[in-house]
């Protein structure tokens, strides 16, 4: 029989169990040749990469040379003792989310949006908006009990603030899709700063989403919650609708 | 023409004819008006260049203050002119003692008009004659060390950083590229204003600069003689400062530029009249410079469905031809837009998309059509990436698409890598050379489902467009209908740069450059 | 038939009248003679399994045996027969008895031969309803769960171990295979035995042993049921073994089986006397028992050039087809073999390949034909390695293949990681379904470079096979026309196991199994 | 300016020097989730990547999970300190060998080649052997001076050598091609202790080839030379008539 698996010990698996192997392509700015694949190897070595092998070296015509690897793992990780912050509430349906306010909170809610900063991606906000939605899923819009306000694309940090203060939002909502050079760290960053300079920051539930957000990197940036990619309209309210509660702002 | 659609031409000349009174509504708006953006062209086109000691453009500082004394209605043209009779002054010099708080223009005296338009027409047949030589240059240069064969291969460099973006760029031309398009940061687009000088921070992309086009058409130039062929630059005017970009752009040689109003509105949330007023301009200037202009319908497709909303990307370039036409800009320079953004899971979706692309090959013939890459569909599965990219080129070689943006297999992860760009020149090269004759080899099915759904796609357009045409584009833009996006006549960034032209009002370049070299 | 390629089907006609000849000739030779390991075959259809102490495979022992008393020209059949009627012993009990050095089958006194026919005849009947009753749970499984639509997704599983080959295996039916076959370790096929048990150490594949095939077999049935389809199992049955792996294969229920004797004298220096005699008797229990035979005429294009010699693989295709005829094996279960080798630097490469798979379609239209892809136009640039499957998978999806043999991006650096298989497949499921109906809807330019290439590959191989018909096929092979490899007569390994028959020489199976379940 | 490269801290490229982006590509035998995509970072950690940024997770369906990840790579390499063996010998071509042999060996030599043990891939050492020879450059076998004996596959390596001594070899030489599970470099070393049982190692020149072999590796082996991709006649040819040469065999 096939070794079994250790889940404590856990390595890539080629076409046996523990076997480590892994894929690498990467540019060096080193003149194809020998040499150059002798510093890709080198660099799987450090990598704690066992048997590197380059399979593909590539002159770029700048001096440079693109690399494709094979090479063995040896590290492990401990499978069993990992532990992914996520977002911790039971995701309800539109009818779910519709039925905890009526219930819950009485009132209706107000949600305002944004694609913020340079951003410009808004495809993703309005999936998250819209009446329309995305994948089937409808958008807030439509849910009774919501009040749901997109603002749009490349709204500055500071309009979207007096918007919600404006009117009177729950929770805010903020796309970020493009994540060059950290462009979004430095925005969403500057989003907290802002809210907490003028005492809003515990006046609003505060959320982020976008492709490259998981809940940790929000957690850590100072938001309330994150989401990342394939994310609907009831995974945000449901996650609103409970805090708002919680949070005694029922 | 011999289609192999089977398309029903007199639909297409309907549409067409719809399409040139669509654009001559607006045209009539158009030529009442003036903004912000066209007058700073007229400066800088007359010579004002630099910054002041708080970084603002000279071109900024200059047109500001004719705004400010009430001035903008009669154009920059006539209050640049007249100071330069009355002061003895260049463009420049003048733009910097505004500048230095040391002249104000409503306080100069008055010149007589004919005086003043001789003054600044001396001038203006200078510059022109200046960008006239550009257009020869790239003759003389595309005689000489010829070109690569259409499609061309079209890359981006992003990074940000003028001088990294040189290394991808040569690299790139190295590999095979054909053009080199230099992406511009996030934002720049709704800056009321172009940067100076080189630049090093951008994100998604590089400011662009009239510093940045010098270098980086040197280094193409350069990159060019050595591996013989001729290295096309392109970059971007549209946004706010759209005319001006276009002439920076043909002082510094470049080839390609994007350049729609049209994508401004809807993606970029530019107000429409100030964009199709900046539109005018800019295209008069692309045409004169020979730059082909590349439209922006691709981007329809990034927000709309493919296969519902084909239609509305053909009524956009029917538009879009039109509105060049009345800029002067020939046939042989409108890099129509269009784009590969078919769901990957549509079942036959590879017949619908050659549909398509065979489609806009046989309305627009002589435009060197732009075809754009699939992106929205594409993952962080870059395996899979690469081989939406490779029926991407197999579209393309087998209709006959003129400038092929490459995909990238990392399109839904990052700007591209180095050697994201080397493979993606590989993939193209692979299949236009293994594939070289396939679309001269293959006939379509009488009445199949690749017929049928071009013939299925130009009827709806065609209809749009009889619409549009008694609606009106302002109408049709508002209701949504391009994009999915709306945007109101008064809305967006930039309306308060828009006037209404004074009688008195004069452009100098209208005339000389509209309609190209003479 | 209607021709997309001009076919002149007169030459194909003539073509198939040359290979007829051809066939004919071999067959009247392997008419006369028998082999080791057709008699193993026979041992093994009659109820011999298992090893002896020092691990020999008691088929083998029994057949040695016979050797050794020099009765092989009268075929395992009588030996075995005569001394059960004479020890009442099953042909088990004999083997074991004969590796115990029990039993000197020369020594056991002889039977009439009608009743040792009947002995024989009798126990050969129950394997025969056996084998039947494996095609009839086949065809039960197919009518109940169904299976994928054609081309078939064919993928290999070669770790060496059974149970890594069986997580791959099923992994891979999840992902979307229909046909899963385990690749042989490197020198199985010179091995003049079968091992036996499961085993867990191979170079490059595992061994095919009858354990092996029944772990496969009940993993796939499993994961079948799970994922509501049949999933097709496939191994090799050439080699100096191939009637004893076909007969394996036939009792645990396998669908598919390389089956080739051109390939083995070419590829594995085979000799051709030993490899033709065993392939009549491999092929007619393939036939019967509804097994798709895969021959091997796509290697020829790895040692030769795609372009060059493209019209030997046609050639040699319709010679394989006759001695499937001549062997009773029904066209339904041809699965002649073809390649997509063609070099991807070639200008309109593409074309040709799309051609030559057109017109193997054409001339075998009932054929399951079996695509193989490039392979040695692999690369360590897995990257480009991942397109070029892709335009193989497009032109089996514009042909029309049946079993498609999926392409690895790492086919130059390893044999399939389970992720390379992933993608693998993925890249097939994308072609095949956004392409579904490109094939129908496209037709070839009459008397374009596609229809041109066709029509002269097929004019070649029927000139070249007129040619074999008058030298004779061996002659043909001993000249190196094929895969430019040449082999002698009396060449190659495995000629020691080949007998001429005795006028009493008797083989149940062939009567019984000849031209299918009767 | 771009910073200026450091040759002696060589970083992978991505699009800014010394960025160190890699892009991975492997698969964990753990299920398809979040927690699987947190075992793909930590590997990475482990490499010694920073921000390592799963792309894509896919199921594989039997519990496993495939990734790709891209990551900056934090380790460098000195490449100024790099050096590759190499066989050491200026390549001639056909005409450039043939003078060599007339004026310096002034006899006829024998080369025997095969591709041995288990392997069939006889493309290589036909590339090398043959008449035809590969790619535009003629095999041994049209060398004048050079007799060329090539045996084919799957040859076992008692009968390889047997055939060597009988034909007097001055030099011998042997593809390998198919390498799982290692398996060239058990067929490799077991033709070398071979030759060394029977006395023979000295007696001749030995030399090995294939898709995966380097020189370094040959030399590890205890071969005189081994030769890699792109290894045609005439490397081989000016390397064995050197030696002859150089160890006194002409
Ligand atoms: C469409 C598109 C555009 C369109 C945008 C149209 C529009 N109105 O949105 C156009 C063509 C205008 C465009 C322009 C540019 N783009 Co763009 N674009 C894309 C593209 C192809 C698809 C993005 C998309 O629509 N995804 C579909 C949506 C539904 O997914 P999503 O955004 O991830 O949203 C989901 C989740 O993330 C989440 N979510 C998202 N936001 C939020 C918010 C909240 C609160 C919640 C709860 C959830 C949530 O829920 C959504 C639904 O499940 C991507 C490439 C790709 N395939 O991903 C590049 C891409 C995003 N673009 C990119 C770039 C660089 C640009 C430009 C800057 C290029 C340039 N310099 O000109 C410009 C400028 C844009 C700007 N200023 O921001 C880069 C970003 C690189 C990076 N990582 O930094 C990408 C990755 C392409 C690339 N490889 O270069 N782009
Ligand atoms: C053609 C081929 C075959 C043909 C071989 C025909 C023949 N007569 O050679 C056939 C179809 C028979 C075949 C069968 C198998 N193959 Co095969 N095959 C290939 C293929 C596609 C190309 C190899 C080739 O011809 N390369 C071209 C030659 C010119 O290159 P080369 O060998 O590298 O030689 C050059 C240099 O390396 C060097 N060189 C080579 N030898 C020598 C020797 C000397 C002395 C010197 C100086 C130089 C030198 O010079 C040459 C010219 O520059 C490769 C995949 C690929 N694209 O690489 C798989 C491949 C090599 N095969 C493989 C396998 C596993 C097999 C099988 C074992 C599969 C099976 N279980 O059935 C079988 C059995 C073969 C066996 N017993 O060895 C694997 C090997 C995996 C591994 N790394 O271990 C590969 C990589 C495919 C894969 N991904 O699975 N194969
Ligand atoms: C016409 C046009 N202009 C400009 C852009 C680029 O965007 P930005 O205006 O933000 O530079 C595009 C993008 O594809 C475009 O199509
Ligand atoms: C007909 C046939 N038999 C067998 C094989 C496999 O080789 P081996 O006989 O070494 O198992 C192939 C390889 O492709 C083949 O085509």
């Amino acid at each position: 029989m096939s070794n079994t698996l250790d889940l404590t010990k856990v390595k890539p698996y080629g076409d046996t169990l523990n076997d480590g192997m892994v894929q690498f392509s990467f540019t060096l700015p080193v003149p194809h040749g020998d040499e150059g694949k002798e510093a890709a190897r080198q660099l799987l070595l450090k990598m704690g990469i066992e048997e590197p092998q380059v399979v593909h070296a590539e002159d770029l015509g700048v001096g440079y040379t693109m690399f494709t690897l094979y090479g063995k793992c040896q590290h492990t990780v401990d499978y069993t003792s990992i532990h992914v912050p996520k977002v911790d509430v039971d995701i309800m349906d539109k009818y779910g989310v519709e039925d905890f306010i009526k219930e819950n909170i009485k009132r209706d809610i107000v949600i305002v949006g944004a694609c913020t900063g340079t951003d410009a991606h808004t495809v993703g906000i309005d999936a998250i908006m819209n009446m329309k939605g995305f994948a089937g899923h409808y958008g807030l819009e439509r849910y009774k009990g919501i009040e749901a306000i997109n603002l749009g694309s490349q709204v500055p940090n500071e309009e979207f603030i007096a918007k919600a203060v404006e009117l009177n939002a729950d929770a805010i909502v903020v796309s970020q899709v493009v994540t060059q050079k950290d462009v979004h760290i430095k925005n969403l960053t500057n989003l907290i700063e802002l809210l907490e300079a003028e005492g809003l920051r515990d006046k609003m539930i505060v959320i982020c989403g976008g492709p490259r957000i998981s809940h940790e990197l929000a957690k850590e940036l100072g938001f309330d919650a994150g989401f990342g990619a394939e994310t609907y309209a009831e995974h945000v309210a449901s996650f609103v609708v409970n805090e708002i509660v919680d949070k005694g702002r029922a | 023409m011999n289609s192999k659609l089977n398309l029903d031409f007199s639909v297409v000349e309907q549409a067409r004819n719809s399409a040139k009174n669509i654009a001559l509504d607006i045209q009539q708006f158009i030529d009442k008006h003036t903004t912000v953006a066209v007058e700073r062209t007229v400066a800088r086109l007359l010579g004002v260049d630099g910054v002041d000691d708080i970084e603002r453009p000279l071109p900024n500082v200059i047109v500001d203050h004719i705004k400010e004394i009430g001035g903008l209605a009669e154009g920059a043209s006539y209050w640049i002119g007249n100071a330069m009779i009355e002061t003895g002054k260049s463009p420049q010099e003048i733009a910097e003692a505004i500048a230095a708080g040391q002249m104000d223009l409503s306080k100069v005296a008055k010149a007589p008009m004919a005086d003043v338009q001789a003054a600044v027409n001396k001038v203006a047949t200078a510059t022109v004659a200046k960008i006239k030589a550009n257009r020869e240059e790239r003759d003389a240069y595309l005689e000489r060390l010829g070109e690569g064969p259409r499609p061309y291969l079209y890359v981006i460099v992003a990074t940000g950083n003028i001088y990294e973006d040189i290394l991808q760029a040569q690299a790139a031309a190295r590999q095979g590229a054909d053009i080199i398009a230099v992406i511009r940061t996030t934002g720049q687009s709704l800056l009321d204003y172009v940067p100076y000088g080189p630049t090093t921070e951008g994100f998604g992309g590089t400011y662009a600069t009239q510093a940045n086009f010098k270098l980086m058409r040197k280094a193409l130039d350069e990159v060019g003689e050595e591996i013989g062929k001729y290295i096309r630059l392109c970059n971007y005017c549209s946004g706010l400062c759209m005319p001006e970009i276009a002439a920076m752009g043909a002082v510094e040689r470049l080839d390609v530029m994007l350049n729609d109003a049209l994508y401004g509105i809807l993606f970029r949330d530019i107000n429409m009249q100030r964009t199709l007023v900046d539109q005018f301009f800019s295209r008069i200037i692309n045409g004169f410079a020979g730059i082909i202009i590349n439209t922006g319908e691709d981007n329809y497709l990034t927000t709309a469905d493919a296969v519902e909303e084909a239609h509305t990307v053909l009524a956009s370039q029917f538009i879009n031809e039109q509105f060049a036409v009345l800029a002067g800009l020939p046939e042989e320079q409108m890099g129509l837009g269009h784009a590969f953004e078919m769901n990957p899971n549509i079942e036959d979706g590879f017949l619908m998309e050659l549909a398509q692309a065979q489609m806009a090959k046989e309305i627009f013939p002589n435009a060197p059509l732009k075809y754009m890459p699939p992106t929205k569909y594409k993952t962080g599965n870059i395996f899979k990436g690469h081989i939406q990219d490779a029926l991407f080129n197999m579209v393309a070689i087998t209709t006959g698409q003129s400038l092929q943006l490459l995909g990238m297999l990392t399109e839904a992860i990052h700007t591209p890598l180095l050697q994201d760009r080397a493979l993606s020149i590989e993939n193209a090269k692979y299949i236009f050379n293994n594939m070289r004759n396939f679309g001269n080899e293959i006939e379509f099915k009488q009445d199949g489902m690749i017929q049928k759904r071009a013939q299925k796609v130009l009827k709806e357009a065609a209809d749009m467009l009889v619409q549009i045409d008694s609606e009106g584009l302002i109408a049709t833009i508002e209701q949504g209908k391009f994009a999915g996006v709306k945007r109101a006549m008064d809305g967006g960034k930039g309306l308060n740069g828009v006037t209404l032209k004074a009688d008195t009002y004069f452009n100098p370049f209208i005339p000389l450059m509209l309609g190209g070299a003479k």
